[in-house]
This record gives C-alpha cells, structure tokens and sequence, in this order.
C-alpha cells in the first residue's frame, strides 16, 4: 500500500510537471514485494524502470526513484552499497550484469557453503516483453553453463507498452527456461505469499550452488506503460476489469482481514503512514537541487582528461560571461 | 495547402509511400495498434493491415535482421526504432549485413531498407532516450545518412528515402515532431542527398541539420539584430555530404561554424571541418568551429538544456570566429 | 565423394598458398547433402561459411567457393537466382535473414497453398557454437510468433573452434526448441538417408504453413576448424579415431554396396570424376582473375556518391601516375 | 633485453597484470585452452585456471554484458574479441553500459574493463577479419582507446589498460603480431595516454597508430632519401588524444598528415584534422591530409594491398602537402 501510495503521488507529480515521466507499477505489487522480501542482505537486485516495490524493499528512499524521473541524476543510491543496481532502461541488458555478477560470487567463494549469512544469490527482474531480446537469452546461456547463482524473475504483466504478451511467446514463458536446462515455473503473481515463497526456493537454490531458475510471475499492468502512453488504443477495457478482481492489494488485505492478522486500526496506521510519505515526497521533490552543469563534465571518468577539462573551463568561462554582461545576447541561457 | 507537423509530415510521406508501393512494409516495436510512440505511424495498420505494419517482438536486432531477409525477397521495410538509444542492439545487423550486403554481393542483392530514428534530446527524458548517434552511421560505408528538420522536409524526404534501392539511416529530430508548416503536395521537393541554404548571409556560415536548424536560424536572427549577416545551411545528408553549397558559401563568407548535439569528438562537425578546411584551404578566415554536445554521455534531463548547443553558444561561436 | 574432394583439393591449395585459408567440411558431407538434397527449386538456403556440399546440391560451381576463400570476391554467384545465400561469417546473423525472408515468401502467398511446385521454405544453417548468439535466439522467436516457414538446421559438430559442446549448452541443442514453442528433432547427421528424410519431412511442415522445425544434425568436424587451426592443442585423437568409425561416406558406400546399388565400377566412375574435378578447379583457382582496384568503388551503393567518384577519380589518376612515372618513389605498388 | 614478436608481448604483458592482481580475468572465446586464434593468451589459462581465464560461449554481447556485472562485483575483466568485426554484436553493452555506468552511478560503479581487439587488415583474411572500428568507439564519450604498435608498446599499454579504473578500448595491429622488439623489463614506460614522436624531423608531421606506425616509418625514410625531412608521431592514445606533442610538431613543420586503414570519412583522421585546423591556425602552411582506407566496405583481400595505405600513398600526400 505504501508503494501504491508512492506510485499515485509520483503520477500525480508526473502530470503536474515535475517529473519528465514515471512508469507506474500499479498491479504488480505483489510480485515486487513477494520477490523483494525474500532477497537477504547479501543477494544483488538487478531491476528494469518498474521496480519501484523492491526498490522499497531494498530500503531505497523512494524520493530517489522520483529524482531519476525528474531528471535530476540517474538513480541517487548506492547500487553497490544498497545492492541494489541503478535502473536499467535498455531491455534486457541487466540480465547479463546479473549473471556477470553471480559469476563474481562464485570466484569469490560465497555460494555453496552452508553459512546462511554468507551464501549469496542474485536476483535479475525483466518484462515479458524483455523475453525476446538477445541478451536475456544469452543470460540464459551463460548461467547455464556456468551454474550461475542467479534467479531470472520475469514479471509478466501481459503488455510490452502498446503488444500483447502473444507479441513474444506462442507458449507461456517459464517454459523458456527448458530450452536452456535449467527449471522454469510460473507463479500467480498476484499473490504475494505464493511469490514469497517461489522466490525464497529459487534463491535458496541458487545460493546452495544448484544453478539458475525462472521464475514467471504472471500478473497484469494495471496502469498505462508510463504516464506517456494511452493504453485505450490498445486494449479494451473489460480485461482491466478482469484484473482489478485480482488487484493484489485487496487480495492480501482480504487474506490478513480473514485471518485476524490485521484489522481497521491497522489500515488505517498505514494510511497514515503513506499520507506522510506521500507529503514528504512531493516536497522532497520539489525541493530535489538540480545537479549542476559544470559537475557532468567530472563523472565521465574516475580518470578525467585533458579534452574534458578543457570543455569544463571553456563551459565555465562561457557561463560567467553571461553573469558578467547580461543581456548581450538575445536567449536566454534557462 | 495544409499545416501539419513534422509527425504527421512524416506520417503522410509513410502513408503515400506506402499507396504507392506494395512492397513498402513497416516494422518495429509498437508501430501497429498504436501508431508508435510519437504517433508518426498512426492508423497506417488500420489500413494497410498487419502484413505490412508489424508490430515485432522486442528485439532490435530482429528487427533489422528480418528486414535484410524480407528485402532479399523483394520488399521494402522500413524499420522503425523506438528512440536512439535503442539502436544499438541491432548494430552489428545494421553494420555488417544491411551496409555490406551489396558490395558483397556485387550489387546483386538490393537493401531497400530505410531505419527510422527519432533522434536528439530537449524533451525532457530519462536515459537512451535523447541520444545523437548520426556520426556512428556515417562513418560506416554502405549506409547513407539523412536528417529532416521541418515537416515539409520530412513528408517528401521519406518517401524518397523508401524510393531509394540504398539502405538509408532517417533521423528525425524528435523534440521538432509537434512543429508545424504548410504542406504543399504538388510542390517538386529538391534531391534527397542535397543541402540548402535556408537563411542568406555573407559574414559566416553556420551548418545544421535535424533539430538544430531551428536553433540555427534563431541564431541568425538574433545576429542580425547586432548587425551580423550569418548565412545558414540545413545539410539534410549527413552522409553523403553534398559539399557544393558549402563550397560556395564558405568562400562567400570566409568563416563557418558546425552545429549538432551530437557529442563534438569525431562528430559530423569534424569531417565537416576537415573537409571545409582541405578544399576551401586559402578562403577560410577562421578556422571551422564546432559547437556540440560535450563529451560526455547525455546528462540527466534538468540540465540538459545547458547541455545543449543553443542560441547562445552558436551566436558566441560565430563571435570566436569574427574574431579571427 | 565429390564435396570431399572438393574439399580435400582446396585445402591442397591453401596449403600451396594459393587460398587465404579454408573451412573444411571434412565429416559433415552427410548432414549437408541429406539436407540439401531435400531442398526444392523454390526453397531458398542461408549456409555459414561451411557449407560447401549444399552449395554443390545447389548447383553452385565450387569455384566460386574457392573464390571467396581466395578472396577475389565474397561468393561469385547470384544469391537471389541460385536461391543460396552468400556465405555469412558473422555467426547466426543469417539466422535472421532467413527468418526474414520466410516472411517474405508467407506474405507472397507461397506456402499452404497445396501446389508442391510452388510451395516453398527456408532453411537456414548454424553451428553448436552459434545458437549462443542473440541473433539466433531472436530468429526462434520470430520464426516461432510468425509461424514463419523456416527449418533451424543446426550441424552440431561437436565444436565451435576450440570449445566443446559443453560450452554452449548443458542439454541436447535440439531441446532448444521446446523454449521457444515449435519442435526441435535430433538425428544421426552421419547418416546421410535419415538427414534427408527428417529435412525433407520439416521442409513440408514449413511450406504447408505449420511453421519452424529446429533440426539438430548429430556430426563431427574431423578436421581442423580451418586450415589456421591445430586442433591438438584442445582435442584427444581417441575422439576423432571414434568418429572416424562413422565417417558418413564409408557409411554410405557400406549401404549402396550391401544393398547392391552400387558396384565397384559406379565408385571407379565417381573417383574418376572427382579427378577431373579437382584438376579442373586447381586450374581455375590459380586463373581467377583478381578483381580491378577501382571496381570497388562502384559497388558499395546502387547510386553511387560524389564521396566516391571523387576519391575514384583521384585513385585511377594516382595509380596512372606510377604507370607515368615509374620508380619516382621507393615502394613498390603491389 | 629479449627479443619478442607483439603477440608475446601482450601475452607477458597479461600474465604480468594477472600475477600483480587477482582480481584480472581473462574472458572471450577461443582464450583458454587454445590460448586465443593468434595465441595472445596462450598458457595463461593452464598457469591461472578456468576461473581467471574463460572460454565463454560463442556471444559477444554475453561477454560483455557479463564482464559489466563481474567489474560490479570487483574483478578487472580482460575481454577479448576474436576480431574486430564482431564486436558489433557486443556495441550496445559498450556503449549503452560499459561506457555509462560511471557517470549514471555519479562514479560510485567503476569500470574497469579493457576490451581487446585486434584490428586492421593486410593478412588475407575473408570479410569481417580486416576492419578498423576505432573511431566508433573514440566517439563514444565514457570510453577511452589507445592502439599499440609494436611489442615493448603491447606490453606495457595492456598491463597500464589492465592497472587503469575507466573502460578501455584496446587495439592490436594484427598484421604486426609477428614483428620483433627488444623488450627491457626494467624501462619506464611512457603515460599510457601520450602520443610519441617516433622519427624526428622538420619539413612535415605524420600521424599514425597501430599498423600504419610501421608504413608512416617507412615512408618517413624514403622521403629522407628524397631530401624530405618527415617527423612521426605515433599517436597511441586515440581518445582521449595528446594534442601537445601534435601541437609542437606541427608548429614546427607547418604541414600535418594523418593516416589510417580505417574509411576516411569521421575516421580518426576528421578529429585530428579539425582539431589541428583549429588548435594550429596560424601554423598551418597546408591543410591537413588524410591517407585512409577508401570509404567501401573492406574489398576482397586480393586487392587488399591497393586499399590500404602503403608507402607511396603516405609519401603522395606529404608530396601535395609540401606543394601548398
Ligand atoms: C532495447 C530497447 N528497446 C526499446 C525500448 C523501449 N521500451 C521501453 S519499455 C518497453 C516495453 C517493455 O516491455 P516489458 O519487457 O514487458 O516490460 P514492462 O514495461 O511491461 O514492465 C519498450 C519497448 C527500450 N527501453 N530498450
Ligand atoms: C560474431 C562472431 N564471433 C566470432 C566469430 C569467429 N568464429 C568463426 S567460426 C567460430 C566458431 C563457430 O562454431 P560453430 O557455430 O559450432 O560452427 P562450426 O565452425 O563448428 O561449423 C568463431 C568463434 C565469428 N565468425 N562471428
Ligand atoms: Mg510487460
Ligand atoms: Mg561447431
């Protein structure tokens, strides 16, 4: 609920014009926070633009998610410290650095050893749409061959932005996983605990040293693709109604209600609790400093070179003769 | 006479191309149902039907590997690629076999193929979403490079790009797709691989293409109010380059200045000055400049309006070269 | 018998230095004639850089494969009219092409029409090592969404260079298939009746319109990758003396033989012919003519550029000047 | 001192980086056991084991995509790729990852990768073998390439590529792989990113790297023997480039050369051109010329020979600079 709350109000600083866009993960929820708990500290997320969910289990501030949409920097955390990688925009590619990664894990001993505070696994979120790619096949390959402690965990909400999942697949995904000899299962993805628990077995394997698993979760994109798209010209709307009988937030408050694990003072603490976050990120966000020209010119390189350097005293020279003589040329300089 | 956008300028060469040719196919990631993310293929598979407007799997490198079969029998594709950051996927299809597949084959096997690419930044976008990387096609032999700037130039340089037998790289500056200008179709458009000039001046040439025409002439304008007299140039071919207006117009002025956002190191800018400074060795009065992007990737999107080559930095340009 | 000598003669000529180098198809020669010979007029073959016995099934001279390995050109037939591809070196791009072009034949009208002289497919070869590529991968993918009339004919010859099978895949290749959704078959690519029966038979599948088969023709290269490879430095003989046991030509001049198709004079015929073959290409690779310098230029484009009329001009005008003046500079132009 | 083909040389230069680091790995395909097509990496595998020296499967961009999630996890990624022309496969994780991550991580994710290629043509190979890709990636901001040109060069650049922490693109001539040099394991070596004159002298200044070090050499003596004094710079650092020693050189002789296998058109040649027209206005007696392979596709190597830039060709251009 708190992550919806966080996805409502960044689509409504979205269209107030504060951030260039969002990708919304309205109706995966489930799968985010199913998947996301089960990572232990030492696991390695690797997520596409949607996970904003395991990002909140990953502890990630949320105004950081919003700073990467409005375009102040790329992703304002750690991604080695948080073990959490930077967004990855061009589909797929993360699922090789995934593999990479686990590779690294196994040269570094820290699979396989029975320590449950040592042994690591990686974690690789992907589309369904992302299924069709090269590189996510060649994931496949590699952490096959090599046994590699990774769990590729495909969230597929049914749409690629405006193509239906028949765009990729003529058969349900997780049986992609076959063709490369390693298992593929698919899980309702809706159901946080059913999740919870393939994810958990699925890391735990990887972690003993037994290799790559796939992991479909099979739920529905609620929302449009991003803020920039119109969903109406593709697709009807009675297979939303479809899928809003199995929002996946009314199916965990549902089960927490019937079992007496949770009740309205409850919900309404965590309402409260997501008010406050919802406050804090719109000022956060508006208050988010914009980075400033002169610093991109020092993150190309951990070595800088003479070009750049060269480039960032012209720039800067340029930029103060504008505050020594304004107003001698016509544009302005926004 | 009818005003329309560079989207939809775009849209109605596609759609006359595609009356005109049956062989003229469209392929790419969301072109179908609808329409691509910009739009410039809307209701053309309504249409045409989904044969010949098809929405693919997500692969880039698909795309433009099936296209190659497909123009191997007959067909026409033209290969839509969502923004320009995501071409690079299909870059070994695009470099080794579209661009080669005719020398190799001792011209007997055609690529008619043309790869659409919303280019360059200004919108405001996330990452890979605002890229310029002409350069990278132009410095690849077999391939030949176009940009449109204004509607007009889009609605009659696509359907001659699709007409052409030559595999061609179309970019379209992304940021200029809701500009508008007045489309006349009985007009006879120049030559694909032809520059222009668009603004007549004597005191220095600027050269642009793509979204930073527009600037260009701003620029000029400006300059005019301080009594400079800047000629500018749409270059409209990247590759080949069609130097003859250049030629002349350098030696009218004595001075140029190349403009892209594309990063300045190994950008159009610097063949564009070698050229310029080989054959018009003894009119240059200045040596060419060049103003780009930085070389740095794309930065994140608030400040990439001071990442940008605008007014500003070519009027200070034009400046550093009449100082020479 | 006559693809090996073939090959047996151009690696004589590599050897003499008068081939850049040569990929020997030494052991294949059954999985390539089964499968080439199932092919009809209208099917249209996408080889790699091996495939010299399709090329013969084809009707190509082997000339011109001595030509491209020569490098007086890259394949000196007509891919469209021949119905066989150049030669692609870039492993699995062709997949790709092939896959293409298949959609092309479909939106032709040339499949499922009932008409055995106008129904047609594609078939597109690959090696073990190659199906780790994105490319081929994709081609499954489109060939499978499209139900485009390909047939996958994989040569799993047990190598890719220097490394094994294992590398590439921990399972059957054939298994591939099953990912992807369309059927994937192994057979004994060293028997050159079963190739063609199960070629022939996925052929029919494709051009009746039911879509991708993926073949995996079980073989063996028994010689060197190319003529600029040492094999002894990956491999143990006690391997090639098992494959050589199952030399697909000694297997099937054992069945013509036994089966009393053919007798001592049918093979004293071939053997004859083979000679005359082989003296007729020696003769006509040392007489290829070397391409002219500046024919390069006219064709890179169909419409050629004021770039290259500009630096042909300058060229003819530079290698004329040698011609005018002989010995002005101390190097010799080769 | 021993003496060393420029295969040895970057074979001890990587053994010399793996045994000060264990964090170096070694990953392409054919590296292992076979220790590489042109034996660069041979024994290593055998002296390091299958950990630190990987067959990968047959994918570039696998090895790479990879090699960006082990230099995540802490280890130094030595890739090799088999051939220039297939590192097209691999471009979109070079240049939409390798290439960006440390400016989208605000330099919190290094990457330390050095990609290997050996590059250009002149040995008879069959397409795809023979290609000159550099200027693709020395446009690509985020990365830098350097060239060697000789043995002593390949092992002390591999091993100061393999010691730096940005993602470095590293060429090897392949033609030269088998040319000797007296390797001193005591010397100093210079600054990976510096240029070099390798021939003084007064009259003219050819640039060059990888390969065309050796022709540019050549041609500088013959030119002696014709009264023409010729100064070599070997440029080594491709981006970013050392324009001090360039500057020097060219203010001296006043007439500048670059030459290259790769296509003419936004090759190296472009940058250095436009930059020394520029950086060197009032010195420039001649414009700067351009000796390059010719803007086609690598010909058939039978003609291989006539494509390239030999020793007359290097020497017709100083004859045209020296007539300005
Ligand atoms: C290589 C590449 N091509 C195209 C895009 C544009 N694009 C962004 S998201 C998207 C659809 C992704 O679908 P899916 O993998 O199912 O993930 P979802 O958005 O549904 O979470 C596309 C085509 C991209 N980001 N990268
Ligand atoms: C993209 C690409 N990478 C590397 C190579 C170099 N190479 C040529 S053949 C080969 C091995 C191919 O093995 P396989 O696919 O099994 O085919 P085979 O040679 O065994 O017939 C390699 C790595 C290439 N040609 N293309
Ligand atoms: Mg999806
Ligand atoms: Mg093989």
């Amino acid at each position: 609920m708190l992550t919806r709350r966080i996805d409502t109000e960044a689509t409504a600083l979205q269209r107030q014009g504060e951030l260039g866009i969002w990708a919304s993960l309205l109706g995966q929820e489930a799968a985010q926070i199913g998947s996301g708990r089960a990572l232990r500290d030492q696991d390695f997320a690797f997520p596409t633009y949607r996970e904003h969910a395991v990002a909140w289990c990953r502890g990630i501030d949320p105004l950081h998610l919003l700073g990467l949409f409005r375009g102040v920097d790329m992703g304002g955390w750690d991604p080695l410290a948080d073990k959490f990688n930077l967004y990855t925009i061009v589909i797929g590619a993360q699922t090789l650095h995934a593999t990479g990664y686990a590779m690294g894990l196994q040269r570094d001993g820290v699979i396989g050893t029975g320590d449950p505070d040592r042994d690591a696994a990686v974690i690789a979120y992907f589309g369904d749409g992302a299924t069709s790619q090269g590189d996510v096949n060649e994931a496949f390959i590699w952490a096959s061959v090599f046994t590699a402690p990774v769990v590729f965990f495909c969230q597929n909400n049914q749409w690629a932005i405006s193509e239906p999942i028949e765009r990729q697949s003529k058969i349900p995904l997780y049986q992609r996983a076959l063709g490369f000899g390693f298992p593929g299962l698919r899980v309702d993805g809706n159901d946080v605990l059913a999740v919870y628990a393939v994810t958990q077995a699925a890391l735990q394997r990887a972690r003993e040293g037994s290799g790559p698993t796939f992991v479909e979760a099979y739920t529905y994109r609620m929302g449009a693709h991003t803020t920039s798209d119109d969903p109406t010209r593709y697709r009807v709307s009675e297979e939303l109604e479809h899928w809003k009988a199995r929002d996946p937030i009314e199916r965990v408050k549902a089960y927490l209600t019937r079992n007496g694990v949770a009740d309205e003072d409850y919900y309404a603490a965590i309402e409260q609790e997501a008010e406050e976050l919802a406050v804090r990120l719109r000022k956060g966000c508006l208050e988010l400093p914009d980075p400033s020209p002169l610093g991109i010119f020092d993150q190309v390189y951990e070595e800088t070179t003479p070009e750049l350097q060269i480039q960032r005293e012209q720039f800067a020279a340029y930029l103060s003769s504008f505050e020594a003589a304004p107003g001698t040329h016509q544009g302005a300089l926004s | 006479m009818t005003a329309i956008t560079l989207a939809k300028g775009v849209n109605l060469g596609l759609r006359a191309a595609m009356e005109a040719d049956p062989k003229v196919l469209i392929m790419g990631e969301d072109v179908g149902k609808l329409g691509g993310v910009f739009r410039v293929t809307d209701g053309l598979q309504k249409d045409f039907g989904e044969d010949r407007v098809i929405d693919t799997p997500l692969a880039e490198s698909g795309i433009l590997g099936t296209a190659v079969g497909l123009a191997m029998r007959g067909y026409r594709p033209v290969c839509e690629i969502q923004f320009d950051g995501f071409v690079y996927p299909a870059y070994d299809q695009i470099v080794s076999q579209v661009a080669k597949f005719h020398f190799r084959s001792r011209g007997l096997v055609k690529m008619p193929i043309v790869i659409r690419i919303p280019f360059g930044g200004g919108i405001g976008a996330v990452e890979h979403h605002s890229e310029s990387p002409e350069a990278y096609f132009a410095h690849t032999a077999g391939l030949k490079v176009v940009a449109c700037s204004n509607p007009i130039d889009g609605y009659w340089m696509i359907q001659q790009a699709i007409a052409s037998d030559d595999p061609i790289v179309f970019f379209e500056p992304k940021r200029r797709y809701w500009e508008k200008g007045d489309l006349d179709e009985a007009a006879t458009p120049d030559d694909l691989f032809s520059s222009r000039v668009v603004q007549e001046g004597t005191d220095a040439t600027v050269l642009a293409y793509g979204p930073m025409v527009k600037t260009a002439l701003e620029a000029a304008i400006a300059a005019a109010d301080e009594g400079t007299s800047v000629e500018v140039i749409d270059l409209r071919t990247l590759s080949p380059l069609d130097m003859t207006p250049i030629h002349a117009s350098v030696r009218k002025t004595g001075r140029a200045v190349v403009v892209h956002e594309a990063p300045v190191t190994l950008g159009l800018g610097s063949e564009i000055a070698a050229r310029i400074s080989e054959e018009c060795f003894y009119s240059l009065e200045a040596p060419v400049l060049r103003v780009g992007g930085f070389d740095t990737p794309y930065p994140p999107s608030r400040i990439e309006e001071e990442y940008l080559p605008d007014l500003d930095r070519v009027l200070d340009a034009v400046d550093r070269s009449l100082a020479y």
